[in-house]
């Protein structure tokens, strides 16, 4: 079975390359230039797939949770602990954008809207628990642990957002997302940087979880070997 | 025209981090799969010095 | 039937234990108080604009001193491995929990209920209206039942001190919001139609909260 | 004091283990253990420190889970957290499990509700005056020594009157007067048909029980020696068991 995997990795590789160079050209050349932002506003579609990935990873992690403990097999422990890890990169990605795309528009770094504020207390939350996991302790406990963290973490991200959210409307809010038309070609551009990103991420996570299957198997062969040794 | 400046950096920073993320990955592939060889031949070399590995 | 008089047996042996010690209860009493000082110092806070400041520093002074009675609570549990013997005893885990978080909230609420009155005298703010102590007993029961399963995740580890901030401050954010913006609105005079959206969310929280927790405790609490 | 057990058991084994193993991460504790303990022995699982033996008592007080093989308890399945098998076990560990702000009776009567035990203060009560703490009943418990705060340890572990007792270490801390307290109740047990198994590192403890000793070594059951065995053959066995691996 991983015999198939390693065969299927080149070929996903391949394909996410593709979408990739795809998704760039369809950004950068074939959406038309936004007419009130300018070439800036092309930020947005990376912005937007990298927001994506990050929800999904957290979903994909808070499902795998759920599975570990139906299961308790340590496969989809490293699912969990991969996926978070990844979901935590492109959340992070996606706040450094938006704090980019925002600087020009708005004229400010950071805004306290409800999206990126949850996006920015799930991302200390997310980044704790992967801490947890460093800090020692049974394998076992730390996926269990992980699990139910996931768990609690992703559905916790809908009320922490309906609740800044409120928070603002009563707070006048000084800055509004000012919406733009999107044209037709724009969201083709948008389009293929989700399915580019989306690719990106199956990438990452089979390498993540190839690694984490890596280290597991060398952990247990070394203590295999210090346990014969006379 | 300053504008392109943000947007170069929007997409050199994601970029950059998806890159460093997966160099950091290859690395401990690397080393990860080096050790197991190593590990293996260390079996290896017990099994035929007649020792049973359990 | 027995599950129930276990809850009651380990909310009975929690106060009694804390009406000896009294240490969770004055730890958290303290640190409020000196929460409410230093924010008051800090900030500068004066009559004249003490509405805009003092739902948050009320809620943040709740907050960090819940956080200090929970490390204590699960702090006794493991004491002497007391945590093993409730494992041991026939009773579904999730008791366990029903208890800790009610004598959680329990605690918190005889805190809260004595910082008022002196944070009312320092800064002139009444604390006298119901819908208040309502605001402030939906609060505690959302940051406690939250605060209860992340206390008992982090009780195993090193550096729980540390962990369970961390952990749990995140996720009572709908709790923080909602909590201060409702304490704002009762502190001005505002209605209860302007802050039930408020209140309605603190009940949801508290139920989701409650029920995630009773299924998922059980995970954490294992060794 | 101690009535004997009712005749409603439902296996002649007390504890049956099935290759058992246990490991931490990579470290295994315990390994294929197979053992069969019948219904009112008195056990002695005697081994140096690190052999194993908490591993082995806590899997069995279902404190710990193993990591592959099966644990019956009186024929009854150990598989997750059920109140039937709470009710048969008797636990001593390490800790006291006693709360230190509480008194030996409070503690006593506390545990006593979670079990749902009967006419719980005069039974308390006789406890306690066994074990002889009745004049410091109603102190703090954080005021008594180790030794007595272990004796308090052994009446909560018996407080439910379970028929399978697991004691690890019973006798660390205890005085001389408190080791003869704790003799005499273990014979009084097993008179009234209860299983006990404890752990010592302590050779002459585990000579001066009689019972079945087994001896644990790196996680291994190495050998099994019966009751008829004498004091000499019990250290030699041992010494050789020890003795083999240097």
């Amino acid at each position: 079975m991983s015999q198939d995997q390693n065969d299927a990795l080149p070929l996903v590789v391949g394909l996410t390359a593709v979408l990739v160079l795809f998704s760039l050209y369809a950004v950068f050349i074939f959406a038309p230039t936004e007419r009130v932002m300018g070439h800036v506003q092309r930020i947005f579609y990376y912005h937007v797939a990298s927001a994506w990935v990050g929800f999904l990873a957290f979903l994909v992690a808070c499902a795998s949770g759920l599975l570990y403990l139906a299961k308790r097999s340590p496969r989809w422990d490293r699912v969990t602990a991969a996926s978070v890890e990844i979901g935590l990169l492109f959340s992070t990605i996606a706040l450094v954008e938006g704090s980019l795309w925002a600087r020009p528009v708005w004229n400010t770094w950071w805004t306290w809207d409800p999206r990126l504020t949850t996006t920015l207390v799930m991302c200390l939350y997310y980044a704790t628990t992967l801490m947890l996991r460093r800090l020692g302790g049974s394998e076992e406990r730390n996926a269990r642990v992980g699990a139910v963290l996931s768990i609690v973490g992703f559905v916790n991200v809908p009320i922490v957002f309906l609740a800044i959210r409120m928070w603002r409307t009563i707070h006048p809010a000084v800055l509004t997302t000012s919406g733009f038309a999107v044209a037709p070609r724009m969201l083709v551009a948008l389009l293929a940087s989700l399915l580019a990103f989306t690719a990106l991420y199956v990438c990452l996570m089979w390498t993540r979880i190839r690694v984490a299957r890596l280290e597991h198997d060398v952990s247990a062969l070394r203590h295999r070997i210090t346990a014969t040794r006379p | 025209m300053s504008n392109l400046v943000y947007l170069a950096a929007a997409y050199a920073v994601a970029w950059l981090a998806i890159c460093a993320y997966l160099f950091g990955i290859a690395r401990r592939q690397r080393r990860l799969e080096r050790e197991l060889d190593r590990l293996q031949r260390t079996v290896e070399g017990k099994t035929q010095q007649g020792e049973t590995v359990r | 039937m027995s599950y129930w008089r276990s809850v009651a047996a380990i909310v009975a042996k929690d106060v009694l234990a804390e009406a000896r010690s009294r240490e969770a209860l004055s730890a958290m009493l303290l640190f409020a108080l000196m929460v409410a000082v230093t924010f008051n110092l800090a900030l500068e806070l004066r009559i004249d604009n003490v509405l805009q400041i003092a739902p948050g520093l009320i809620w943040v002074a709740f907050v960090f001193a819940g956080v200090l009675g929970l490390n204590r609570s699960f702090a006794a549990e493991q004491d002497r491995a007391c945590i093993e013997g409730l494992m041991l005893a026939p009773v579904d885990r999730s008791a366990i929990y029903i208890a800790k978080c009610i004598s959680n909230t329990l605690f918190m609420l005889t805190a809260e209920a004595l910082f008022l009155p002196v944070f009312s005298v320092l800064f002139r703010v009444p604390v006298g209206s119901p819908a208040l102590w309502l605001v402030v007993f939906l609060g505690t029961v959302g940051f406690a039942s939250a605060g209860t399963l992340f206390a008992a995740v982090a009780m195993n580890s090193r550096a729980r001190e540390i962990l369970l901030p961390l952990l749990l401050l995140p996720i009572v954010v709908p709790v923080l919001t909602a909590a201060t913006r409702s304490t704002a609105q009762v502190l001005e005079g505002q209605t209860l139609a302007a802050y039930a959206p408020w209140l309605r969310l603190l009940l949801a929280f508290d139920i989701i909260s409650v029920v995630i927790a009773v299924l998922t405790f059980e995970y954490v609490i294992e060794e | 004091m101690i009535g004997p057990l009712p005749q409603s058991q439902q296996s002649e084994w007390a504890i049956e283990t099935h290759d058992l193993c246990k490991s931490f991460g990579h470290v295994s504790a315990l390994q294929d253990i197979t053992l069969r303990v019948p219904c009112g022995a008195l056990v002695t699982v005697l081994g140096p420190n690190a052999a194993g033996k908490t591993t082995l008592l806590r899997v069995l007080a279902t404190l710990t889970r193993p990591s592959t093989g099966r644990v019956l308890l009186q024929g009854l399945e150990v598989q997750g957290h059920d109140a039937a098998l709470c009710n048969l076990i008797g636990w001593v560990g390490e800790q006291t499990l006693l709360y230190g702000h509480l008194s030996p009776q409070e503690n006593l009567r506390f545990y006593g509700r979670m079990y749902g035990v009967d006419d719980l203060d005069t039974w308390i009560h006789a406890l306690l005056n066994r074990l002889g703490v009745g004049e410091r009943q109603e102190d703090p418990l954080h005021t008594l020594s180790r030794g007595m705060q272990q004796r308090v340890a052994i009446a909560r572990a018996i407080l439910h009157r379970p028929p399978l007792l697991l004691l690890d270490e019973p006798y660390s801390s205890l005085d001389r007067h408190g080791a003869a307290i704790l003799s005499s109740l273990l014979g009084q047990l097993r008179d009234a048909g209860h299983t006990v198994l404890m752990t010592t590192h302590d050779l002459a403890r585990a000579s001066e029980l009689g019972g079945e000793v087994l001896i644990l070594l790196d996680g291994r059951l190495v050998q099994r020696l019966d009751p008829q065995r004498t004091a000499d053959d019990l250290r030699a066995a041992y010494d050789r068991c020890t003795g083999e691996r240097r």
